[in-house]
């Protein structure tokens, strides 16, 4: 196994006053390595953009917190660095796209001036050298010609133009990793797929690694080889995609691939997970998916499950199933 | 762009139209009779009958409209019923001081008022913002003619740094006596743009855009003073607006604390000794004043959002 | 079908218990509401609490300093400034609370109607209020009070005019938004009528920033009669308010200067504790606003 | 800056209005006039002339009345220059600028008595006039619109007159701003030898504090002072040199009844409201400038009363007990209650204040609706008030004001073309015209005298107006300043002509 | 069959641009539904779908009468609906109901549930008292799954899903015939979102109203509607039954759309059809073929007409002149789109 790019271990974010946290992420742990594509999945408010703003740390604080944990990137630390030298990944290393495009960009400066203050921050270039610069990214993400648009103003693109200038900016730099968050949920379905195409593009041609995040898993089998379920703020299962499809180890993985309609099988009726999703940090012991859970024991209400290691690259966090395969193992 | 500006300008005219309709009613129903004002308590009634047929006063209701109209369009408003001078003479030999009292006091209030909002948003909930927001309490609470009167009576009066009376001559002694009043207003000018410099920042630090630029690598004075201010402006701009407007009617307290020539004490002696032409005339100047502020303030917009302007 | 079973968040605080948490919830607002509730007791009592008639007068005592009978002492008449205070400070508060009340039921259904109906009642409505909008409210009101003359209903009548646009802006840019909300759209699918459909599902809805502008306006509104007290515009004299107690005080000043400080921290420490209670219902009710 | 070759005065009042003598509507600007003009007599400096023997020559140098009082001929003195090189007075600027005051001026009325004037010769004027007037000097060549101004001057400088007039007096007009006040400088050539000041400022400050402000803080030397209760004591306080001028008796402040409106037609309910007020308290509260008074005029002035000169049921002593039995005897046993209107302006407030007090303590309500000074004369004027208050500063001629407050003619009317009797005295009861005209007719002090003392006790049976007080005009003076005579009665305004300075 | 529930005939929207004034040109007119005519049957469900912005609100609330239509009618059960006065379009809305897409915002939030609930009721005069109110209530939120106990509370204390039984619960009170429900699940979870998909399909099973089902995901659709019918910019491209739509598809915009949708398995069923550009503007929609500007297969002809919607088989529309109409009544592939960008027929 090759050093991994990024490595976070055992992060836990609050929220709230110190006195009475509310824990919003829960020991999560995730490992991209260089080049690879890993996606994130979850329901809403599982913790899935917490997660990924701390890497660069820029959950907003307060009110949150990052209570504990590790995330190295390259091996240096990235929450003991200073916020100066943290400043210097940001962007170059590191880069981030959001969710929505219509207000992640500047309203009031120019597009070239936001994909060039990326490559200012960084590089040392002449003014140019950056226009040029600006036009190949513009060129890349597909904006159609990219010289007279230069000047609009980001009310003049459409959503999905927007998000691709979202991804110039991001890969303006050649940053070794991408974490785009949610990228593709505010777009319609035929802009969506323009879009993933369009990262799968840069991926290949930047050899970027990507940590993709959605609720939806066909997004994510569309671009990545690894897949975290997140679930109230755990990480309830670690997978590649295939064995993920195809063997899921975690009850509520697999009430979500069952209950997930879908557009070629015609099931008269889907399965039905029972309950809500809980508010995350509302669960204070036990397994977050006992409530819910069909296969629950009592071991579940009192002790959260480790990650048990099904496969060099399956993990899942759920005394049920790891027991299941302990006993087929053993 | 120049179509925008051009709608705005014929949009401000039935507002124009409606004010003076409204201020010439205002003035008819006003009680009192200009004549005894004019001519005193123990005028001679014939006295009377003749200045009120000499100003016209005895003509129906709407000839006495038109020829309002007609005078404002064409900036007569005739002579001061009162004092021996043209009222476009008076309004000109006053409307100096008062733009001189707002100006200065706005000076004031942007200079400290925004890098003090910008401070207590950065610093938000540390003993800086805790501290501006006391400062941007108590200023709001302090009736300006209390304030004024307060600094009067130390500053002037008892340590005797500044004049008490008028509004000098030369230039150095102008300058020296619009340091009190100015303060004045501008004490709470600056709580009132601080106020809203903090809260439309801190709005804008919120903003999606502005974690993009943090994302970006950008320095935390970058992103306040790029990302964030330039957004945190258009609120603002129309904030001021409503800022230099509000300093303008603060001035008429602070004139007449001060005793200061100006437009607000001029109006409001022209209210006690009911003189029509120059009550008229201010109230037209005010309001043109407040539909110039308000224009220059939407074209102020448009230069800072490109949203607006470019179209 | 089986019934799940639920897990129901806790009831969330409805108005009246978020402005409980807005009174009772920092120590700032706990002094502020303390001290707001204070005054208006005075105000309320005055008649009890009042050591004087403010208007009788004594002329063997006229401008005395602070003593154990006078303990602001007395002003150019010999009346006992204390007890000027207390009832004035009956004007200054029903000023404060008596014009925005207006102000928002006035403006209010303005705004509601305009907004609800638009057409050509919602053009009329903009556009006055627009118009009135632009001009700062202390300048209306002296415009208006010029007309009118001064006097309580007088002054009244000017701060509502002066703060009725507002409340229509906002009431009409609030149902505006309430009306794109599906529950409106789900109540005329039900078939409800118009009426019920506003008193019942706009109005209550409406009703948050309309209280926070309430607040805000009432220190405004206090403010404001001082100052139109204090021009000469405002309550007229014999009767007491802190405006022209302060007016008086002033062209009193060498004799004795205890009306014009206790004028001025009077009106100072309503309007902070009322501002410092506005905030917090607003942070509470609306972050939206401002 | 305040040097001592200034004299600064600030006056209560938004803005010069005119300084032309004949114009000048507002009391404020006769404190430039004052020095740029001359009437052909005048009292001794500070003091008002009681009798015709009291005036002094000034540009006249003697004058001779027929026998039948019909004809009055006057001497001009001769050398007398206008200011800025307009040349000699001559019997011309006379004539003219009495024409002017009796076709043309804010005072027409005053002048009603002249028949004709005629210059009958270069330094001798003629007057005829339509009545007898024992009190000719005093009623009709001392008035401000009889100064006397230069004929040329008026016809070069048509409309611009008003604010740059010219006139024979110890200081000429520098500029007038309309700002900021009158500026007048020594004029040289002064018939009586130039002033000892090289200027005078008169400057307008309306705001009563800020005037008092200007006072101490030393930016001018004379203020007019606030006719309030315990404001001269006030700014005694703060500085004990300053010094106080007054005039005395000073403005007449006088209550009207309105014999229209219910209650005041009871003449119990009147005789009630008299006793229910203390002159003596009024003006004590006033102090120093309030003077009692027990009639319409003054005790001082000639027709005057005096306390115990009065016969004792018309003196009306303070007496709240007794004035609720009178209006338990006018059939209001829970006393009455009614609004009157009255002006903002201190002194009326003050005193309205007070009588307010007073009556209170005897069952009379009265509501105050303080309005705005030109608004208060115009209700008054329309006929809209109940019990006004009027104060007015008139010469020791009783005819002046008795016609004004008393004869039908005046009588005040609801479209406002009336006059002053705003009690309707003479229509609503019967009033005092015959005796107006046999005042009219005297010819001798004497006679006019006796008349007037006779009206004056009608009144205080009639009650359809009392003399409340009089208020003295007064200014503060700083202690530099030295007016080179007492200030003892007169006009509102002082001249500076021998002033000094320290 | 029985007589239409509803009918739709050539029903078209645009909303005026407004604003404007004195001296200002106002804003272009939108067209949101143009020309778009339909039936149902009762006990049927017609699922609506299109990208975000294409009319299907719109359409969804000209159908309750919501909104005035600008042209052509909607009868309901034969009575043209476009022409009752007032009083009449309110004993009309017994009969049809609408659920709304966001569950947070279809709730008055300043009352309970059972206020709520009961509105319709009460409007109608169908309950008399409290006691019969309540009762009622407490059946009918028995019957979308929660628990009776809860009709005091205040919608705030719900979470998603549960408003949306609530809103569901709502429109059934008054047993309509018809009801429209707007996106009902597509702000909900994956997981939450399936326990209301099979909730609407057992109430409509069990009550046999007919529902208008609008969505964008064709997923969705797939697990709940008979028919379905394609819009894109206020038009309908294509509609027929869910067959057809699925397998046959015959506009290349329903090809589009169905091969866009990601899927959450690894073998993709459809071959990805990217299509380029974006959406027109409602604002500024294309002369001719309004998809022409994205469309792969666009032609001439497409600039200048607009094709009819004309059947291509028993059942199953299309708005596209290289649809060709197949009597066979299996259309095997779709128009002359390249062979290996149909949609994989079923194993
Ligand atoms: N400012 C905040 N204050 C309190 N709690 C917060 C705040 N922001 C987020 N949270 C909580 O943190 C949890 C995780 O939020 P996060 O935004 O990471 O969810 P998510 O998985 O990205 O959801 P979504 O799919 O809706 O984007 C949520 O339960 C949310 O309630
Ligand atoms: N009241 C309105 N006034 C003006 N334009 C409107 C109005 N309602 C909708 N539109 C416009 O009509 C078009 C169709 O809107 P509609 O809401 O029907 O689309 P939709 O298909 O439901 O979209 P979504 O999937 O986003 O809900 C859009 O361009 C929209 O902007
Ligand atoms: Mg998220
Ligand atoms: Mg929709
Ligand atoms: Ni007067």
């Amino acid at each position: 196994m090759s050093a991994p790019l990024l490595n976070v271990q055992g992060l836990c974010v609050e929220f709230g006053p110190k006195a009475a946290p509310i824990r919003v992420i829960n020991d999560v742990n995730l490992r991209v390595d260089p080049g690879e594509a890993v996606g994130i999945v979850g329901e809403s408010g599982s913790g899935k953009s917490i997660t990924s703003l701390s890497i660069l740390r820029l959950v907003p604080e307060p009110p949150s917190r990052i209570a504990a944990g590790s995330i190295t990137f390259e091996g240096r630390d990235l929450l003991a660095m200073p916020k100066s030298q943290l400043r210097h990944m940001r962007g170059r290393d590191i880069a981030m796209i959001f969710q929505e495009p219509m207000s992640s960009l500047n309203p009031v400066m120019t597009v070239e001036a936001q994909i060039g203050e990326a490559i200012m921050l960084h590089e040392r270039m002449s003014r140019a050298e950056r226009r040029a610069r600006v036009i190949q990214l513009l060129r890349l993400v597909g904006i159609p010609d990219p010289e007279s648009r230069l000047k609009a103003y980001p009310h003049q693109f459409s959503g999905g133009m927007r998000q691709r200038v979202m991804i110039a900016i991001a890969v303006a730099c050649n940053p070794k990793l991408l974490i785009a968050d949610e990228p593709t949920t505010a777009l319609d379905v035929t802009i969506q797929a323009q879009v993933l195409d369009l990262m799968k593009d840069v991926r290949e041609k930047l050899n970027t690694a990507i940590l993709l995040i959605s609720h939806d898993l066909g997004v994510i089998a569309e671009v990545c080889e690894r897949v975290l379920v997140m679930y109230a703020g755990h990480v309830v299962e670690d997978a590649d995609i295939r064995s993920l499809f195809e063997n899921p180890k975690h009850p509520y993985t697999r009430g979500l691939l069952r209950a997930v309609p879908s557009l070629t099988d015609e099931r008269s009726r889907l399965y039905q997970i029972p309950g809500s999703v809980p508010q995350a940090g509302s669960i204070k012991q036990g397994c977050p998916f006992y409530a819910r859970c069909d296969l629950r024991q009592n071991i579940c209400a009192q002790t959260m499950p480790a990650m048990s290691r099904h496969s060099s690259s399956h993990q899942a966090a759920c005394w049920v199933t790891q027991n299941l395969s302990e006993v087929r193992s053993a | 762009m120049a179509r925008y500006i051009l709608v705005r300008v014929l949009d401000s005219i039935p507002t124009i139209l409606l004010v003076l309709t409204l201020v010439f009613l205002a003035m008819r129903i006003l009680p009192g009779d200009p004549a005894l004002a004019v001519l005193g308590d123990n005028a001679h009634p014939e006295t009377i009958a003749r200045f009120r047929e000499q100003f016209g006063l005895n003509d129906p209701l709407w000839l006495q409209y038109l020829n309002f109209l007609r005078d404002v369009f064409t900036f007569d408003f005739g002579n001061s019923l009162v004092k021996n001078a043209p009222v476009a003479t008076l309004i000109a030999n006053n409307l100096p001081y008062t733009l001189e009292l707002t100006l200065a006091a706005m000076v004031i209030g942007i200079t400290f008022g925004i890098p003090l909002g910008v401070m207590a948003a950065v610093r938000r909930n540390k003993w800086q913002d805790n501290g501006f927001r006391v400062f941007s309490l108590v200023g709001y609470a302090v009736p300006d003619f209390y304030l004024g009167a307060v600094l009067l009576l130390t500053f002037s009066l008892s340590l005797g740094w500044f004049p008490i009376n008028g509004a000098g001559t030369d230039f150095a002694s102008r300058m020296h006596h619009i340091v009190l009043p100015a303060l004045t207003l501008a004490m709470l000018k600056m709580a009132f743009i601080g106020r809203l410099t903090r809260t439309s920042l801190l709005e804008v630090l919120g903003r999606d855009y502005v974690r993009t630029a943090r994302a970006k690598g950008a320095s935390e004075r970058r992103v306040v003073y790029r990302h964030g201010l330039r957004n945190a402006l258009l609120p603002l701009s129309t904030g001021l607006g409503l800022s230099i407007l509000s300093t303008l009617s603060g001035s008429v307290a602070v004139e007449l604390v001060f005793n200061r020539p100006g437009i607000g004490r001029l109006l409001i002696e022209a209210i006690t000794e009911r003189d029509y032409p120059v009550i008229q005339a201010g109230v037209v100047v005010f309001a043109s004043v407040v539909v110039i502020v308000n224009l220059l303030m939407d074209l102020v917009y448009v230069a800072v959002d490109p949203r607006i302007r470019v179209q | 079908m089986a019934t799940i079973e639920q897990d129901f968040a806790p009831p969330e605080p409805g108005l009246s218990q978020r402005l409980r948490r807005v009174f009772f919830g920092r120590t700032a607002t706990v002094i502020a509401t303390i001290t707001v509730a204070l005054f208006i007791f005075v105000a309320a009592f005055a008649p009890w609490l009042a050591p004087y008639d403010p208007m009788a007068q004594s002329f063997i005592s006229i401008n005395k300093p602070p003593s154990w009978e006078h303990w602001l002492g007395t002003d150019q008449f010999g009346r006992d400034v204390l007890s000027r205070m207390i009832w004035g400070s009956r004007n200054s508060l029903i000023f404060g609370f008596l014009s925005p009340v207006l102000a928002a039921l006035i403006g209010g259904t303005l705004g509601v109607l305009s907004g609800y109906f638009g057409g050509i009642l919602d053009r009329i409505v903009t556009r006055l209020v627009d118009m009135l909008l632009s001009f700062p409210e202390l300048l209306l009101a002296i415009l208006v009070a010029a007309a009118l003359g001064g006097g309580f209903w007088n002054v009244v009548a000017v701060l509502t005019v002066a703060f009725t646009p507002g409340f229509a802006r906002v009431a009409r840019a609030t149902t505006l938004s309430v009306k794109q909300e599906p529950y409106i759209e789900s109540a005329i699918a039900a078939g409800v009528r118009t009426p019920v459909i506003i008193l019942r599902h706009v109005v209550p809805n409406i009703m948050a920033p309309i209280v926070v502008l309430m607040t805000l306006w009432a220190a405004s509104s206090i403010r404001l009669e001082a100052t139109l007290s204090f021009l000469g515009i405002g309550t007229q004299p014999p009767a007491p308010s802190w405006g022209n107690i302060i007016r008086e005080g002033l062209a009193n000043i060498f004799a004795t200067s205890w009306p014009i400080i206790a004028g001025g921290l009077a009106i100072t420490i309503v309007v902070l504790a009322i501002s410092i209670i506005g905030d917090q219902v607003r942070d509470e009710l609306d972050p939206e606003i401002n | 800056q305040n040097s001592s070759n200034v004299i600064r005065i600030a006056v209560s009042a938004g803005g010069p209005r005119s300084v032309d003598p004949n114009q000048t509507t507002q009391g404020a600007d006769n404190w430039s006039t004052e020095q740029m003009f001359e009437q052909l007599v005048r009292p001794r400096d500070g003091q008002f002339a009681t009798t015709d023997d009291e005036y002094v020559p000034t540009l006249a140098t003697s004058w001779e009345a027929s026998d039948d009082g019909l004809t009055w001929v006057f001497q001009i003195r001769q050398g007398v220059q206008f200011h800025k090189g307009f040349g000699e007075m001559t019997a011309e600027d006379v004539v003219h600028s009495f024409n002017r005051a009796r076709f043309d001026g804010v005072n027409t009325a005053v002048m009603g008595n002249i028949a004709d004037v005629q210059a009958s010769g270069d330094y001798e004027v003629t007057f005829t006039l339509t009545g007898p007037d024992p009190l000719f000097l005093g009623s009709t060549v001392f008035q401000n619109g009889a100064s006397i101004v230069s004929k040329r001057a008026e016809e070069e400088k048509g409309e611009g007159f008003n604010t740059d007039s010219i006139g024979t007096g110890p200081y000429q007009l520098d500029r007038f701003d309309i700002e900021n006040g009158v500026f007048l400088s020594r004029f040289e050539d002064y018939w009586d030898g130039p002033a000892n000041i090289e200027r005078v400022e008169c400057l307008y400050i309306a705001d009563t504090t800020a005037q008092t402000l200007a006072l101490i803080s030393g930016d001018v030397d004379i203020i007019e002072a606030v006719r309030a209760p315990g404001w001269v004591d006030q700014i005694r306080q703060r500085d004990s040199s300053l010094l106080v001028d007054m005039t005395n008796p000073g403005s007449f402040m006088t209550l009207h009844f309105n014999l229209n409106v219910a209650p005041f037609d009871n003449p119990l309910v009147r005789k009630a409201i008299a006793t229910s007020i203390s002159s003596e308290i009024v003006a004590n509260a006033m102090a120093p400038m309030g003077q009692p008074t027990f009639t319409l005029s003054p005790p001082e002035y000639p027709t005057g009363w005096a306390h115990d000169e009065l016969p004792e049921e018309l003196r009306y002593d303070h007496d709240p007990e007794a004035a609720r039995e009178l209006l338990r005897e006018a059939g209001f046993p829970n006393g009455i209650e009614f609004t009157a209107n009255t002006s903002q302006r201190e002194d009326y407030r003050s005193s309205m204040l007070i009588v307010q007090e007073l009556m209170r303590a005897s069952g009379i309500n009265m509501r105050l609706n303080i309005m705005d000074h030109s608004a208060y004369h115009g209700s008054n004027r329309q006929d809209q008030n109940t019990l006004a208050l009027h104060a007015a500063s008139f010469p020791p001629v009783a005819l002046d004001y008795m016609m004004r407050y008393l004869s039908t003619g005046a009588e005040v009317k609801p479209d406002g073309s009336g006059g002053t009797n705003y009690s309707h005295y003479g229509i609503t009861i019967p009033g005092v015209d015959d005796e107006l005209a046999a005042m009219q007719r005297a010819t001798t002090m004497e006679e006019y005298t006796e008349i007037g003392r006779g009206i004056e006790l009608k009144l205080q049976e009639d009650l359809p107006v009392m003399g409340l007080m009089t208020l003295g005009f007064t200014a503060i003076r700083n202690p530099r300043v030295d007016l080179g005579y007492e200030v003892e009665s007169g006009y509102a305004r002082w001249r500076f002509h021998r002033a000094t300075k320290a | 069959m029985n007589q239409p529930i509803i009918q739709a005939e050539n029903v078209g929207k645009i909303f005026p641009g407004g604003g404007g004034g004195l001296w200002r040109p106002a804003p272009p007119d939108v067209r949101a539904v143009d020309g778009v005519s339909f039936e149902m049957t009762r006990g049927e469900t017609l699922a609506v779908v299109g990208e975000s912005g294409c009319g299907k609100s719109t359409l969804g609330r000209l159908l309750l009468r919501l909104i005035e239509p600008s042209s052509g009618r909607v009868l309901i059960e034969g009575t043209d609906i476009t022409t009752l006065s007032g009083a009449e379009m309110r004993q009309m809305r017994r009969k049809v109901q609408m659920v709304f897409q966001d569950p947070y915002g279809s709730l008055s939030p300043r009352r309970t549930i059972a206020q709520l609930i009961a509105e319709p009721l009460q409007v109608f005069g169908l309950v008399k008292n409290r006691r019969q109110m309540r009762e009622r209530v407490a059946e009918l939120l028995t019957q979308v799954g929660l628990p009776p106990s809860v009709m005091d509370r205040n919608p705030r204390q719900f979470s998603g899903g549960q408003r949306q039984r609530i809103g569901i619960a709502r429109a059934l009170s008054v047993d309509p015939s018809f009801i429209v429900a707007d996106e009902p699940v597509s702000a909900l979870d994956v997981s939450i979102q399936a326990q209301i998909i099979n909730l609407m399909q057992d109430l409509q099973q069990e009550k046999q109203f007919s529902f208008l089902f609008i969505a964008h995901d064709l997923a969705v659709v797939r697990h709940i509607a008979h028919r379905v019918a394609v819009m894109y910019l206020g038009q309908v491209m294509e509609i027929g039954t869910k067959r057809q739509i699925y397998e046959v598809p015959q506009h290349p915009y329903t090809q589009a759309l169905l091969s866009a949708a990601p899927e959450a398995r690894l073998d993709r069923p459809y071959r990805r059809i990217v299509l380029k550009g974006d959406v027109p503007s409602p604002t500024a929609v294309p002369e001719g073929c309004s998809f022409h500007t994205r469309c792969p297969l666009a032609q001439g002809i497409c600039r200048v007409e607009r094709p009819p919607l004309a059947q291509v088989a028993p059942g199953q529309m299309a708005a596209c002149h290289f649809a060709a109409p197949n009597s066979l009544g299996v259309a095997a592939a779709g128009p002359s789109l390249d062979k290996s960008n149909s949609p994989r027929a079923r194993a």
